[in-house]
């Protein structure tokens, strides 16, 4: 019997009324709709006993645009612009692990400068995720400052990714052979000054948001996911690090030159709430000194962009390709029949895969806790919907 | 020669060269693979297919024609890496002929398994091999041969030298009645998928507890839209 | 502003002007002028040195300023300028608006914002005029399903409630509109209405998330009654009387209180903050958890007399705060003997209404108002949400046993002989 | 004039007059205050529908603070709000929720239909999910286009909704 068999039982000794069928009535349900502050474009219908959840059962959906199926009606290159609409803050990572599973297919080798410019702006794209992650964390916890902050510096990060791709957020930059343009001069300076205020910023959302004893007493030791039942789950990114599971595909698969870079994967043990929001801010401070190595050791000169012929389109087969995303692993299994419009396009991603945590983590929490665990799960409704 | 000889999908084990900082998790008995884990893994010497330097031959990626029929045994493609073969020789003197190769590349292995025996497979997969979870279940609809195929993608998390690799389980069902015995009670993280591969493409999971709607809107009256015969309106 | 009609004509605007001006005389001719008389006959008029005052008598005394300032004096002295002017309702009011539009900006400020900028044309003063202004205009749903009576009466009971504190409140020697002997008693048997009035409303309303916030608010507010009452019990101790008046002149003797009970000081500003359900007790309206909580059926004037009210309790407790730790209007003689120096035998005697310790007192009092409301402002910049039972612990276990430790220090003191009468610090 | 005045119905003239003329009097300046009022202070309703959401919360954030023009998102309830900024693609499943959010707002409500995907559906035109556009739900009063809109776009979306306001009657 897992653990989480195990939980259902000992909540039942614990005494949580585990309310019979007859008591059906004894329940209300409560519908934590599309319109609910505490949860984004993502419905969850809860039962709640007194102040105790008893059941939670996700509905999601309601921004599903059905990406997977428009995929088919285009070529390879033409699907750039909608696959990274599901999460437009995090689009280097999602057409990222696209274009090399498209590489894959149709053997193109991308030159290494462009491999750089790529991994930087999937750092830099992290980061503008978590920070927006981050700013949701803290007004889902009524710490409206702790919104404030990080949209504020998210702005900074924002504009070097301007700078670099020409567009705030939805960059279609990384595309199947490289990415679309060489990086602009003075570039790597305003980085690494702009690299170097984030840092000292972490600082300061600790001594506001983290060291804050009413957010601990909100989020240490609540829901905690203990590790078995997170690989038992599936769960992926800061939620599986944040219960002693050290999985970060740029560590564990590397892909273009992640393997020419040294960085920690950061990972906690305790798996509860408050390390579930903790492992991001590591992961942005991990990525801080990953950008500054790729600066370093990125070639002065060179090509970008392998050249590809108009409708490129190479022998039939499969390839499944992933990388690790704002919310984790994030693959694309991509099946061609030697045409330019694939045949098949599946996009397995990481808030799709950590939903399934939700209702084993509300089982018995209080109707208060409910912010805390979901958005800890680093879940991002419109991705999850694709 | 491009300037870094390394292959875009070369596997750099992740035990031998970057220290890892945590302590490698509880390794559950396994007996070794023929290759050790601990033998650091050269990069094998045969260009691996797919991104083979621009000089060698670029061999075909994978031998299926078309992925149509099951693939046949003799492969084009150069021996496959030590490592991956290792698995798949597991799976062989396990369940002999059960189990069919469509192919091995680095880090992707792809088996083919009659659905009545999906669950033995899995389980044993999970058990002795280290596929802890499912990283995702995606359905593939082949109308030419009114199959449907449903892939699922295994991942490991307990075992370190297993993180990189993937093994695509994969079986068919006829398009008409598609039924495939679930997997949930197994990977209990293909919950969410099976139920939406339920929903796009129609393949009835028995023993799934709500085979129902998921994703698309409650009054959705339409044939399951991943089909290749549902066409978007003005395509 | 407003871009002129297309086919304007002045000939037609000068009529349309002379056919306002005809017909408002003839409105204040027919209309005004008996209304005035009508009230000037039956409202008791004071006698003004002397002789009654006759209506007649009233009108010509605004015209000679000298005749008319003893008129003012003597409605200055009346209970209804106390209750709608001076420290009540409009001064209530004014500092209630000015901390909400402080409030916004300075959250604004913490979160390196610039806060409401353009409704003002400078700095955004105008903002809570337009807030204003469009809740008055905006339809009032009343859910189908609700007890109509309750649902309409709770936000006036509300605003009526924090009025009825802020009655109590004195902010100057003479100036408190009640000035009863049991003042503080009282003052806690008003706070207690708050829970009941948000649970009879959000029960009124007929729907889940606001029963959610309604109950919260019953546990929270009641949950922090106890300490609250505990707080202020030392300072009953040391001042001896329940009249918030003595209890200024008992700090006045003495030292202020906040001196001789920091902790008790501080338990009173945590469950001040609990009443007024201000952030890290925002628990009744909590946005994330449950949709507005008991606000979340209130639309139009209804969510604008919840707030205005909401404000306006800010402001008495706060005033309470002052009044019972800060010493009241003590402090150091700034104003002038008289504001304009030799104005005795100007034109307009103006130095009969203006008394030096009033005014000194009501400045007083107004700044260190300001000063805890602003203290009070602050958790709201720093501080997530706190959980329903985390809140509930704190409230009973560590605020109560901090009240009565700083209980046993005032009672310390008085049998010291420090403090009370003859007591040593005593001037 | 004066014949005017003495004839029996000259009384009922003289009290339309008189409405008339107290509503004219009242009427414009009040009118134009309320309009003042309510273009002061738009509270958008806390309802995302897709990826135009991020942009909304980059708009509320420090850097453009639509908290000057007295937009304050930060009301939970409906009730309170009386914007709806369409954020982003409506899909079928979220359009009768949509329609009845907006159904339960109190009474002068102003829709924004922010995004391309809100005004005709943009780049999911063909997808089997997608509205093309939201007019066919609720009443948009402003257009602004982008995808996602820069949060400028956005707020300049706002100032013309206000320049629409100061022009409306009051209803």
């Amino acid at each position: 019997m897992t653990s989480i068999e195990e939980k259902f039982e000992e909540s039942k000794r614990l005494g949580l009324q585990i309310v019979k069928e007859s008591e059906e009535d004894r329940l209300m349900t409560l519908s934590v709709g599309p319109q609910h502050p505490g949860s984004g474009h993502f419905r969850f219908v809860i039962k709640v006993d007194g102040d105790y959840i008893v059941y939670c059962d996700p509905d999601p959906g309601y921004v599903h645009r059905g990406e997977e199926k428009m995929c088919e009606y285009r070529n390879v290159i033409q699907n750039i612009p909608h696959l990274e609409r599901p999460v437009i803050h995090d689009s280097a990572n999602i057409t990222y692990s696209y274009s090399l599973a498209v590489e894959e297919l149709v053997g193109i080798e991308v030159p290494r400068r462009g491999q750089f410019i790529r991994a930087i702006a999937s750092e830099l794209n992290r980061q503008v995720y978590t920070l927006y992650w981050l700013a949701i964390y803290g007004i889902f916890l009524g710490h409206s400052t702790m919104f404030m902050w990080p949209t504020g510096d998210r702005e900074v990060i924002i504009d070097l990714l301007e700078a670099l791709t020409g567009a705030r957020v939805t960059h279609a930059f990384n595309i199947p052979g490289g990415v679309r343009n060489d990086m602009p001069e003075g570039f790597r300076d305003r980085c690494l000054s702009q690299i170097r205020y984030l840092q000292k910023r972490f600082k300061e959302y600790e001594d506001i948001f983290y060291n804050n004893p009413l957010f601990r007493q909100r989020t240490e030791g609540v829901a905690v996911l203990s590790k078995e039942d997170a690989i038992k789950l599936g769960v992926t990114g800061s939620v599986v690090r944040a219960s002693s599971v050290p999985f970060d595909v740029r560590k564990a698969e590397p892909y273009d030159i992640y393997n020419e870079i040294d960085f920690k994967v950061q990972y906690m043990k305790t798996g509860d709430c408050f390390a579930r929001s903790y492992v991001p801010l590591l992961d942005m401070q991990e990525s801080c000194y990953i950008i500054e190595q790729l600066l370093d050791k990125m070639p002065a000169s060179g090509e970008v962009r392998a050249k590809l012929q108009p409708n490129p389109k190479g022998p039939p087969g499969e390839s499944y390709r992933r990388v690790e995303s704002g919310r984790g692993a994030l693959g694309y299994y991509i099946v061609s029949d030697g045409t330019p419009k694939p045949y098949r396009v599946k996009i397995s991603v990481g808030s799709f895969r950590n939903m399934l945590a939700l209702p084993y983590l509300l089982f018995g929490k209080r109707l208060a806790d409910m912010p805390a665990v979901y958005w800890s799960l680093n879940y991002w409704p419109v991705e999850a919907d694709r | 020669m491009s300037a870094n000889n390394k292959k875009e999908l070369n596997k750099v084990a992740a035990g031998s060269q970057t220290k890892h900082s945590s302590s490698t998790s509880d390794d559950t008995a396994q007996e070794q693979p023929p290759s050790p884990s601990t033998q650091p893994k050269q990069i094998p010497a045969k260009p691996s297919p797919p991104s083979a330097t621009a000089a060698a031959s670029a061999a075909t990626t994978t031998t299926t024609p078309k992925p149509s029929l099951a693939s046949s045994p003799a492969k084009t493609q150069p021996e496959p890496p030590p490592f991956e073969k290792g698995l798949v020789e597991q799976l062989k003197n396990k369940f002999g002929d059960i189990v069919k190769v469509v192919f091995i590349k680095p880090l992707r292995i792809k088996i083919q398994v009659e659905p009545q025996d999906i669950v033995g497979v899995a389980s044993f997969l999970r058990d002795s091999m280290g596929f802890d979870h499912a990283e995702s279940v995606a359905g593939t609809d082949y109308p030419k041969d009114n199959q449907i195929e449903v892939v699922y993608h295994l991942g490991s998390y307990s075992r370190e030298e297993l993180a990189a690799h993937i093994l695509w389980l994969t079986a068919r069902t006829n398009k008409d009645d598609a039924r495939l015995p679930t997997l949930i009670n197994i990977y209990k993280s293909v919950e969410y998928h099976e139920r939406e591969c339920y929903e796009m493409l129609g393949v009835y999971f028995e023993g799934h507890p709500r085979n129902e709607r998921f994703l698309l809107p409650e009054d959705w009256a339409d044939i399951p839209p991943l089909r290749k015969d549902f066409r978007i309106k003005g395509r | 502003m407003a871009s002129y009609p297309r086919d304007f004509r002045f000939g037609g605007f000068v009529v349309s002007l002379i056919w306002l001006i005809f017909w408002i005389l003839i409105i204040v001719a027919l209309v005004g002028l008996p209304l005035i008389f009508i009230i000037l006959f039956y409202v008791p008029l004071p006698e003004v040195d002397g002789e009654v005052l006759t209506p007649y008598l009233f009108l010509t005394s605004i015209l000679y300023p000298q005749s008319a300032i003893p008129v003012i004096e003597t409605l200055l002295d009346t209970t209804f300028f106390k209750v709608a002017v001076f420290p009540g309702f409009t001064y209530a009011a004014l500092i209630a608006a000015a901390t909400i539009f402080i409030e916004r900006k300075f959250l604004a400020k913490m979160q390196l914002r610039v806060g409401p900028l353009y409704a003002g044309k400078i700095e955004g003063i105008l903002q809570l005029l337009a807030d204003g202004l469009k809740l008055i205009s905006k339809e009032i749903i009343i859910p189908s399903g609700s007890d109509k009576l309750i649902f309409w009466s709770a936000p006036i009971a509300f605003v009526a409630t924090a009025a009825a504190v802020v009655a109590l409140i004195p902010a100057a020697p003479g100036w408190v509109v009640a000035d009863i002997d049991v003042g503080l008693l009282a003052v806690f048997a008003i706070l207690g209405f708050f829970p009941l009035i948000a649970l009879l409303f959000s029960w009124a309303s007929n729907s889940k998330y606001p029963f959610i916030g309604g109950l919260r608010a019953l546990h929270q507010l009641i949950a922090f009654e106890i300490p609250f009452i505990l707080s202020a019990l030392s300072v009953v101790i040391l001042s001896g009387t329940l009249n918030l008046t003595e209890v200024v002149e008992s700090q006045i003797q003495s030292y202020w209180f906040i001196f001789f009970l920091p902790i008790s000081a501080f338990v009173f500003y945590i469950s001040s903050l609990a009443e007024l359900e201000r952030i890290p007790f925002d628990l009744p309206e909590a946005e994330a958890e449950i949709v507005a909580g008991w606000l979340t059926e209130t639309s139009g004037m209804i969510y604008g007399l919840l707030q205005l009210g909401s404000y306006i309790k800010t402001y008495a407790l706060a005033a309470l705060f002052v009044i019972l730790f800060l010493g009241g209007w003590a402090g150091p003689q700034i104003f002038p003997a008289e504001i304009i120096p030799e104005s005795a035998e100007a034109i307009i005697p103006v130095s009969e209404l203006y008394e030096q310790t009033d005014a000194n007192a009501a400045f007083w009092f107004t700044l260190k108002t300001f000063g805890v409301i602003m203290l009070m402002l602050l958790p709201r910049g720093i501080s997530p949400r706190i959980r329903i039972d985390i809140l509930l612990h704190t409230g009973w276990y560590k605020l109560i046993v901090l009240a009565f430790i700083n209980m046993f220090v005032a009672l310390a003191l008085i049998y010291g002989g420090v403090l009370g009468p003859g007591g040593l610090l005593v001037r | 004039m004066k014949k005017e005045l003495l004839s029996p119905t000259s009384f009922n003239v003289l009290a339309s007059k008189l409405s008339d003329v107290l509503v004219k009097a009242l009427d414009t300046p009040l009118g134009y205050a309320i309009n003042w009022g309510r273009i002061w202070s738009l509270w958008p309703v806390h309802l995302e529908t897709a990826c135009c959401s991020v942009e909304f919360g980059a708009a509320s954030g420090p850097r453009y603070d639509v908290e000057r023009f007295g937009i304050i998102e930060a009301f939970g309830s409906l009730r309170q709000c009386d914007l709806i900024v369409v954020q982003g693609t409506v899909t079928r499943k979220m359009a009768p929720r949509l329609r009845m959010v907006y159904d339960q707002m109190p009474e002068p409500k102003y829709v924004i239909a922010m995004g391309a995907c809100a005004i005709t559906g943009g780049l999911y035109i063909d997808s089997y999910n997608v509205l093309p556009g939201v007019d066919g739900i609720v009443p948009v009063d402003v257009y602004v286009p982008g995808c996602p809109p820069r949060p400028e776009t956005l707020i300049q979306g706002c100032m013309l909704l206000q320049e629409k306001i100061k022009r409306s009657k009051i209803r």
